[in-house]
């Protein structure tokens, strides 16, 4: 799985020198900032399984998550502002997308901070699956809520998307970046969910067996 | 009367066992007197007993529905930044209130009752927070480490009160490390596989 | 429930520090801030409101720092969880007597200091009552941050809530204009009303689940 | 489609004066993404290591 990963994502570097100039960040750009919104979905999933079912890999699975989706939810944002520079001439703009993908970032931040206040694991792991919950339904809100106040502050907001008619020579190495970040995110998950599990539950015989 | 049983209750932290398939039963009118060294898990085991924590395994049983429970832990439950009076106020309604001013008399603690909880002794404090069990009715009472820093005359008179409320039909579940002076069971924690006797 | 509501409001007004607190720092803040910067009426006007609206955000942050800290400390949760067996009551009568002791006065301050900004008498009313819902608003989703984190002080609780009090900024942001050239103000009031009611019924129950997870 | 769209390995580099802003994008991106398969595989190793030692002493 992790040789699988690793290969898809090497496809990406030689794959986006099909088409010139600054637009080849959105090989990394894009796929980073759906996976941003993915991974927190995908916590989301988890968190409800931990409240309602009980099932403790839920938690471990946010735990081990949450880090990654940080990371690339930094990613996008950093590649956004750094391509903003050669074209709109600034690195920030209070635009709907940026503001409410800086503000999961935070929410990512804020996930981690709690986890790791806490003495008594297990508490953390139900009161993190509560925030995780809460902060899903949250998004929507947030979104469109960010929507609404840009539009009304400016009207003329620069669209981040290049438009609908992508052209396939671009389109499909997007797709693929899009794929093989999805594959090194994923191995990457399973790495970091197997050691946080290693942690958790060392004293229990299968994991002493298995080493 | 069964007021309450627990069946092979295990309990653990963070992975690590704290007591495994404890299993006993409380009668009315019956007392419990909890030992075990340092962290064998005594209070944990009375907040489970309570329902405030939930044991890993094992299932406590109530055979009333709504069992009163009075309850005292280490944690007092008064607020400091008002006086012994006020408190009492918080707590109870008119009836109540006026037991609980008797036993505030009886506690020598008429004197201070206008001046800041935040004030007054540990002990004094102490006695405070015993109001609330003396006064509310109840069917079973739970008592986490009642004697530490009560006098002795306030000891004795706690456990007169104790012996009362046993003979009216009340269950009692307490852990002390000085012998309380009251006929009960007793659940050593100390060892692996307690058992009650 | 008139029980606990009766006894809370006593404690908080026994409290001087969390309720009386709160008001002097939503004061300060307004008094501070056209004293601090050198620029003229007519700029001042432009942008006092969001003074307003961020003092209110801060001071309801602040407000609420301590509203579970206390009885998880001193073990009154766990008494309350005997008698209760959940927390749902004391929440929301907790709520209801912080939005009333603090949350409305503090939107009482807002109010008046809107009139600096060159609000019309008769829009008093309505940025009172604006200001008032978004409070009830902030101190659901504050009193949530603080469940959160209490056995490590409420901040870092608060500040990983922070992220869903933004739409109710935004949320003032659009009201203060429909005030400022009337019209849309009654549609965004019923919206604020609709999600107030719908916030204080669910919120407490979320609340309570968390701190029964601290008592543990 | 599948030809190079620069003629040759400094006009890669240099992208019309974009080549610093992608360039450090893809730096930054790759370098982070490494970074924490460094670092899970690293804390996979370091508790192996704890398990055993405590495997071998019991």
């Amino acid at each position: 799985m992790l040789m699988l990963g690793w290969t898809w994502g090497l496809l990406f570097a030689p794959q986006d020198a099909v088409q010139g100039n600054s637009y080849r960040i959105i090989f990394l750009h894009v796929p980073s900032v759906i996976f941003a919104e993915l991974i927190y979905f995908f916590m989301a999933v988890c968190a409800l399984m931990h409240l309602v079912w009980r099932v403790k890999l839920g938690a471990y699975l946010i735990k081990s998550a949450a880090p990654i989706g940080a990371m690339i939810t930094f990613i996008g944002l950093l590649s956004g502002s750094i391509w903003g520079i050669p074209t709109w001439g600034t690195w920030w703009q209070w635009d709907a997308r940026i503001t409410s993908t800086l503000i999961l970032f935070i929410m990512y931040l804020g996930i981690l901070t709690l986890h790791g206040s806490f003495s008594n694991l297990e508490k953390a792991d139900r009161l993190m699956s509560i925030l995780v919950v809460i902060g899903v339904v949250n998004i929507p809100i947030i979104k469109k809520s960010v929507d609404w106040w840009s539009t009304l502050h400016q009207p003329a907001s620069i669209s981040v998307s290049g438009g609908s008619s992508i052209d396939p020579s671009m389109l499909y190495p997007l797709l693929i970046s899009v794929i093989g970040l999805g594959f090194t995110l994923i191995s990457l998950g399973i790495l970091s969910s197997r050691s946080y599990i290693f942690i958790r539950e060392k004293n229990k015989r299968w994991i002493s067996e298995n080493v | 009367m069964k007021l309450l049983s627990a069946q092979n209750i295990t309990y653990s932290i963070n992975e690590n066992k704290l007591f495994h398939n404890l299993s006993f039963e409380i009668n009315a009118g019956e007392g419990l007197h909890i030992k075990g060294g340092n962290g064998s898990g005594k209070s944990t085991l009375l907040r489970i007993i309570m329902g405030i924590t939930s044991p890993s395994k094992g299932l406590i049983e109530t055979y009333d529905q709504d069992l009163n429970i009075s309850y005292l832990g280490h944690k007092n439950a008064i607020k400091n930044y008002l006086s012994p009076l006020e408190n009492l106020k918080l707590l109870f309604n008119d009836a109540e209130l006026k037991i609980a001013l008797k036993w505030l008399g009886k506690f020598g603690l008429l004197d201070v009752q206008d001046e800041l909880t935040a004030g007054l002794s540990f002990g004094q404090q102490k006695k405070l927070a015993l109001i609330r069990v003396f006064t509310k009715s109840s069917e079973l009472i739970v008592l986490d480490e009642p004697l530490v820093g009560l006098d002795k005359t306030t000891a004795e008179l706690f456990s007169g009160f104790l012996i009362q409320k046993l003979s009216e039909g009340v269950g009692l579940i307490l852990t002390s490390h000085i012998d309380p002076m009251i006929n009960c069971k007793v659940l050593n924690l100390g060892g692996k596989n307690a058992e009650a006797s | 429930m008139l029980r606990l509501v009766k006894a809370e409001s006593f404690k908080l007004s026994k409290k001087l520090k969390s309720w009386l607190g709160p008001l002097l720092i939503m004061v300060l803040v307004l008094i501070a801030f056209p004293l601090s910067i050198d620029i003229s009426q007519f700029d001042l006007d432009k942008f006092y409101f969001s003074i307003i609206i961020v003092s209110l955000l801060m001071t309801s942050f602040v407000a609420t720092e301590g509203m579970f800290e206390e009885d998880f400390e001193d073990g009154s949760l766990e008494q309350e969880f005997l008698i209760e067996k959940d927390f749902y009551k004391l929440v929301l009568s907790k709520i209801f007597v912080y939005v009333c002791l603090i949350g409305i006065p503090i939107a009482f301050i807002g109010a008046l200091f809107s009139f600096a900004n060159g609000v019309a008498i008769g829009s008093f009313a309505k940025v009172f009552l604006l200001l008032s819902l978004s409070n009830l608003l902030l101190f659901n989703l504050f009193a949530f941050g603080n469940a959160l984190s209490i056995n490590k002080g409420a901040m870092l609780g608060v500040l990983s809530s922070l992220p869903l009090a933004l739409p109710v900024i935004i949320l003032l942001g659009t009201a203060v204009r429909s005030i400022q050239f009337g019209d849309g103000f009654a549609a965004i009031i019923t919206l604020m009303i609709g999600v107030g009611l719908v916030m204080s019924a669910i919120m407490p129950l979320i609340i309570s689940a968390a701190l029964k997870t601290h008592i543990d | 489609m599948f030809n190079l769209a620069f003629e040759n390995f400094n006009e890669i580099l240099y992208m019309d004066g974009h080549g610093i802003y992608v360039w450090s994008v893809y730096s930054i991106g790759t370098f982070l993404i490494f970074l924490s398969f460094l670092i899970a595989k690293k804390s996979i190793r370091d508790i192996q290591q704890k398990i055993k030692i405590k495997n071998a002493s019991s």
